[in-house]
């Protein structure tokens, strides 16, 4: 047991803030798709599926993540599937992620005011027209500061993954910890490397948020 | 592959769950009303023209919500007792989970607060009203009746999160199941089982926050329409 | 039959926990090493295998084994009626003294020394189940639940706990890491034997690792091992009884 | 006071109506909003729709282009029944184009695309056929040199008319305004009226709600006074000289 | 153009003046938006600030119940040096009562509570009696079945009358209005302009904004009329019909 915090020590860091930011993006490029649709579902016309991707947003949003991994790691398997770490963790995030970024889209194409609405059908647009050309262009400006606003906690949520046997930052930091015990000192640079992160998108996200509450200068 | 679940082992110990379940709702009570009254106080630190105060109150935002839960309860736990401070583990769970949720809740309700317009506040002005009752007649409410939906959701989130304090010894659902499956082995059937009550859980605190919104926002109540 | 799918693909897969020390953890280079670890390495040796590690955490150690994404499980299981019921171990490869360990300057010498005071330990332990029991028929002490050995080690390095309840090799290393707070054993709980698991329904795998271990006593190859990393040896009993 | 209201339809002459209501029912809930309402419009004529806030004026107009559905009666656009439930709602809204109180320009787009949008995707005009359009409406309205600009930098008066001219370029038979320049002041208000009767002279058939009784007396073929969900006074512009309720009387009376 | 400017002030006979402005000053960064102005407001009487938009009238009224500080000249408002940095601000507004054209009731509190809150926090009149306080104004603007009514349940009209209401609760001993009926249609707008006629016929001091000429001539004392920051003209209400500057001239003219 034991020695000095060295090189291998912050390689091996390194190496699982690889992985934090790999299954971030999984998550984010999954969950995102995935999200989509359920947005679309819950401004379905159809009661059905309106009803449907609300009961599937109640449920994930209800569960913890860890929970998820598991069960969809081990539970898939013990049913008969038996898929690899990667695919679980992307498969868990994904089902996780879809749940809040579809919640936090529906939010915002309901926010796209009904005017505009109406205006799209009053010129005969058809309803996937009217969805393209006119609601997902405004409902995405007014989206962007909540997603990306989400994406941190998506870095953060990554270190459940742990569960389905990935080694990534916080599972990295513990093994070190757990051979060395050093725990303020590992602990605090874990807390650096996931700030450095994460701090960048909190602040674009803010910017973002700023800007689309400006109004773009008068040109004419 | 023929995997036989058994769930009777996991449910005879329905009062340790019980037990558990209960542990993680007092901690999602406690952290959920420090961490309001942290949030409207730094809210209005974060808005209120004191520049050393707003910058002080944005570091805590940023530095918590940018950092993971796990991490700060570790640093909190292991940090206090190095420094020869020794507290309960739930009492550190709470503490850190209290200053967790209180800059989630600053962030929301800041935002609530901005949205009240200025003639709100120069009509409030106009009748007499001093710098603290407009805050609290014409600020907080009516901000936080804004929010609320939004608080809802991330204190249920609190309390979902709350289960990494059972690595620190505190004795919540999480780590209730966790003494189960190692006595048992039985993973399965203990992960289904807490994932139900969990799903239970923010069920109930739903409800209840939709109860509470109901007494605490009659016009809400009457007329049924979002402010 | 998984022993034959095993030696045909001339790969075994062993779930090991790398972040409970003294059994499984990292050196200093961040390479397995542990009793369990150079354990599953002599196995792998001596059947002509290679190792491939599944990193498990100790929540997902018998699950990676249910479900087939691991063909053997070391990772200090100790043996109890309730989880055999679940899995299948093997004879025993090892054996655990327990002791609750304390600050060196308080003064203990039996469980009535105990009363009033909190015992820290690793969640749902066999350590724990006998502490848990034994608080329950008016031992007059509490339990505090850590999830693993290692979280359970820096509470007591940090001043969190000043008792635990684990191996005397991990008591004793408490003072290594911070030597204001020396600990050593007090009380002896029991001696818990460890076990290797194998999915049920695998009676061939599970002759073939008796058959390796029942040598490997006999040989003092395990007591070599235990010693290098717990500072002891095996209990006389194992050692005697092969 | 009904005699008068059933009184109140045909201002047609012989040619089938472009827009008929006949006995139109709608309730919002347990509200009566339109209360058995019946009105002709003439290729065309324009009808103007007046009447205290809340008599179903905004109603009448949306019901006409299929935005509520109707409890009863029936209503006529360009022979097409618009209370039928297998109604061709693209077809009907190729016909008749509505504009708002609002605008309701799409912020995201240009003026020029704001045009262009829906002749292209809808009537599948060739893009360059479609901007072509877009300038000769534009110009139209008086706004040619903001085709590249977005909505925001428009004043609302510009919009307004901007949103008109969205709505012309879909060639529609019937226009509906519903409150076109009561969102604008005086001097705005003024570019709009003057946008709407150069269509007037130009003879597109209109319907529109209008609270500038100055305007309605200049430029409606017919006046139709709306009084608690009904038509209350129907004829030409006259009767808002010479009101022979005195629910219109006094309507008029304040409203100047 | 100044000379007039600065003959303008004295309205008053005698009495000191409920508010006076002498040679205000205020800029916007580099945009000069007050430029010397200066009037008075004798006790009971109705003073009525008329002009272009952009011309000041907002800013001076809101200099007055110091929303704005002023970068030079005094304001005197209940014999209270309004321009002092030592002012106590509280006390001004209980002299002062204001409204605006957005109304600003508190949309989470009913009717009631709007009206009591400040009684009852500021001044400390019991619940109670505040209650009472609150029927009796809102049956002075013709409010009384509201009591219990969200804001959004009333219409334009009425949520400006309980504006109107709410000030009046304060028993303020001025009242300044800044465009109160420019939100509204022109029905709701003679509510709101009765109840003010009511007040003026009681006594009570006011200051306001309006664009509405008629009434301009109805009811002011004094009427003032800004033009690019400064009084350009200034006097009783005949001014309107026979003004003595171009620019009002012109201004009335559009304004009707
Ligand atoms: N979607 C709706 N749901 C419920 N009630 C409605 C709805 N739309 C309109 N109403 C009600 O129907 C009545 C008539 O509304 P409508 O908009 O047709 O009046 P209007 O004559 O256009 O009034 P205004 O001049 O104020 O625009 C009003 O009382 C209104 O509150
Ligand atoms: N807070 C402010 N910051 C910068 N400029 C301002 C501010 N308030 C007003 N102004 C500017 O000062 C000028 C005068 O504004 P003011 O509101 O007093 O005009 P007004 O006479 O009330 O006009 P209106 O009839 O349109 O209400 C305007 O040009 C306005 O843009
Ligand atoms: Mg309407
Ligand atoms: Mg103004």
């Amino acid at each position: 047991m034991g020695g000095a915090l060295n090189v291998n020590h912050l390689l091996f860091l390194g190496h699982g803030a690889l992985w934090t930011i790999g299954l971030s993006v999984i998550a984010l490029v999954g969950g995102g798709l995935a999200g989509f649709l359920v947005a679309l579902g819950r401004v379905s016309p159809s009661r059905t599926v309106r009803l449907l991707a609300a009961t599937y947003v109640q449920l994930i949003q209800g569960t913890p993540l860890l929970v998820i991994m598991f069960l969809s790691f081990f539970g898939l398997a013990a049913i008969g599937f038996n898929i690899s770490p990667l695919a679980a963790a992307g498969a868990s995030m994904t089902i996780f992620v879809a749940a809040y970024l579809g919640e936090i889209w529906r939010g915002c194409i309901e926010a796209v005011p009904r005017p505009q609405w109406e205006a799209a059908e009053g010129l005969a647009l058809s309803r996937s027209q009217r969805m393209v050309k006119v609601i997902l262009p405004q409902a995405i400006r007014i989206a962007t500061p909540p997603t990306v606003g989400f994406m941190v906690q998506i870095i953060k949520n990554t270190s459940l993954a742990s569960v389905v046997g990935f080694v990534e930052l916080t599972r990295s930091g513990q093994i070190i910890n757990n051979s060395m015990f050093e725990p303020f000192l590992i602990y605090s640079i874990i807390a650096v490397v996931y700030f450095s992160l994460c701090y960048p998108l909190s602040r674009l996200s803010r910017r973002l948020e700023r800007t689309a509450l400006q109004k773009k200068p008068a040109l004419a | 592959m023929g995997l036989e679940l058994d769930f009777s082992v996991v449910l005879d110990r329905w009062r340790s769950l019980l037990d558990g379940a209960t542990l993680t709702l007092e901690l999602a009570f406690i952290a959920v009303v420090c961490g309001a009254i942290i949030g409207v106080f730094g809210a209005i630190g974060r808005r209120g023209g004191n520049p050393l105060i707003e910058r002080l109150c944005g570091a805590y935002v940023e530095g918590i919500r940018n950092t993971p839960l796990l991490v700060q309860i570790f640093l909190v736990y292991f940090g206090l007792s190095s420094l020869g401070l020794k507290f309960s583990a739930f009492t550190v769970a709470a503490v850190a989970l209290t200053i967790n949720v209180g800059a989630y809740t600053t962030e929301i309700m800041r935002a609530g607060f901005d949205s009240i317009v200025r003639g709100q506040i120069e009509a409030a002005e106009g009748l007499g009203l001093s710098k603290a009752q407009i805050y609290w007649h014409v600020i907080i409410w009516p901000g936080i009746e804004r929010v609320y939906p939004a608080l809802t959701s991330q204190f249920v989130l609190l309390m979902l999160a709350s289960s990494v304090t059972s690595q620190i010894s505190a004795e919540e659902l999480t780590a209730v199941a966790n003494y189960i499956q190692s006595e048992t082995y039985r993973s399965f059937e203990t992960y289904i089982v807490v994932a139900l009550i969990y799903v239970a859980l923010s069920f109930v605190m739903r409800f209840g926050f939709w109860l509470l919104g109901l007494a605490l926002f009659p016009r809400r109540r009457r007329l049924g329409t979002p402010l | 039959d998984l022993l034959d799918d095993i030696m045909a693909a001339k790969k075994i897969r062993i779930s090991t926990d790398l972040a409970i020390p003294p059994s499984g953890m990292m050196d200093s280079s961040m390479k397995p090493v542990g009793s369990d670890v150079e354990t599953a390495e002599l196995l792998a040796k001596d059947l002509g295998l290679t190792i491939e590690w599944v990193q498990t955490t100790g929540a997902t150690r018998i699950p990676n084994l249910q479900t087939n994404k691991a063909d053997v499980v070391i990772s200090t299981l100790s043996v109890t009626p309730e989880r055999a019921k679940v899995i299948d171990f093997t004879d025993p490869y090892a054996a655990l003294e327990s002791v609750v360990g304390g600050l060196k300057t308080i003064e203990v010498k039996d469980w009535d020394g105990l009363k009033g005071k909190t015992i820290a330990v690793s969640r749902g332990t066999t350590q724990d189940t006998a502490l848990t029991n034994r608080a329950k028929e008016g031992g007059g002490f509490n339990v505090a639940r850590y999830d693993d050995d290692a979280t359970m080690v820096t509470a007591a390095v940090t001043g969190q706990a000043d008792f635990i309840a684990t191996s005397a090799t991990i008591v004793n290393q408490i003072g290594v890491k911070n030597p204001a707070r020396a600990f050593e054993p007090k009380v002896l709980i029991t001696t818990f034997n460890l076990a290797m698991g194998v999915k049920k329904g695998e009676p061939r795998l599970k002759a073939k690792l008796n058959e390796w271990i029942a040598e490997n006593i006999k040989n003092g190859k395990l007591n070599a091992i235990y010693k290098k990393y717990h500072g002891a040896d095996l209990p006389a009993n194992m050692r005697g009884a092969s | 006071m009904n005699i008068s209201a059933i009184q109140s339809a045909p201002a047609t002459n012989g040619i089938a109506p472009v827009v008929a209501m006949r006995q139109v029912h709608k309730s919002f809930g347990p509200l009566k909003v339109l209360d058995g309402v019946s009105f002709e419009v003439a290729r065309g004529e324009v009808t103007v729709l007046i009447g205290r806030s809340g008599s179903g004026k905004s109603t009448a107009l949306r019901c006409i282009d299929r935005f509520e559905s109707i409890d009863g009666g029936e209503i006529e656009v360009c022979g097409r029944r618009v209370d039928d439930a297998g109604l061709d709602l693209r077809a009907l809204r190729l016909d008749v184009g509505i504009v708002f109180q609002s605008y309701n320009l799409f912020p995201h787009l240009t003026i020029e695309e704001n045009i262009t949008l829906a002749p292209h995707a809808v009537k599948g005009v060739p893009k360059a056929e479609a901007r072509a359009l877009a300038a000769k409406v534009l110009a139209q309205v008086g706004l040619e040199e903001k085709l590249h600009a977005y909505p925001e930098q428009l004043s609302g008066g510009q919009q307004q008319r901007a949103a008109i001219a969205r709505s012309l370029a879909m060639q529609p038979k019937v226009m509906l305004f519903d409150e076109v320049t009561s969102a604008l002041d005086p001097e705005l208000t003024g570019e709009v009226l003057k946008v709407i009767e150069a269509l007037a002279a130009d003879g597109m058939t209109m319907v529109m709600v209008t609270h500038e009784m100055g305007f309605a007396r200049g430029i409606a073929d017919q006046v139709v006074f709306m009084h608690k969900g009904k038509v209350h006074e129907a004829g030409p512009a006259d009767i808002l000289s010479l009101p022979s309720t005195p629910e219109l009387a006094q309507f008029v009376g304040t409203g100047l």
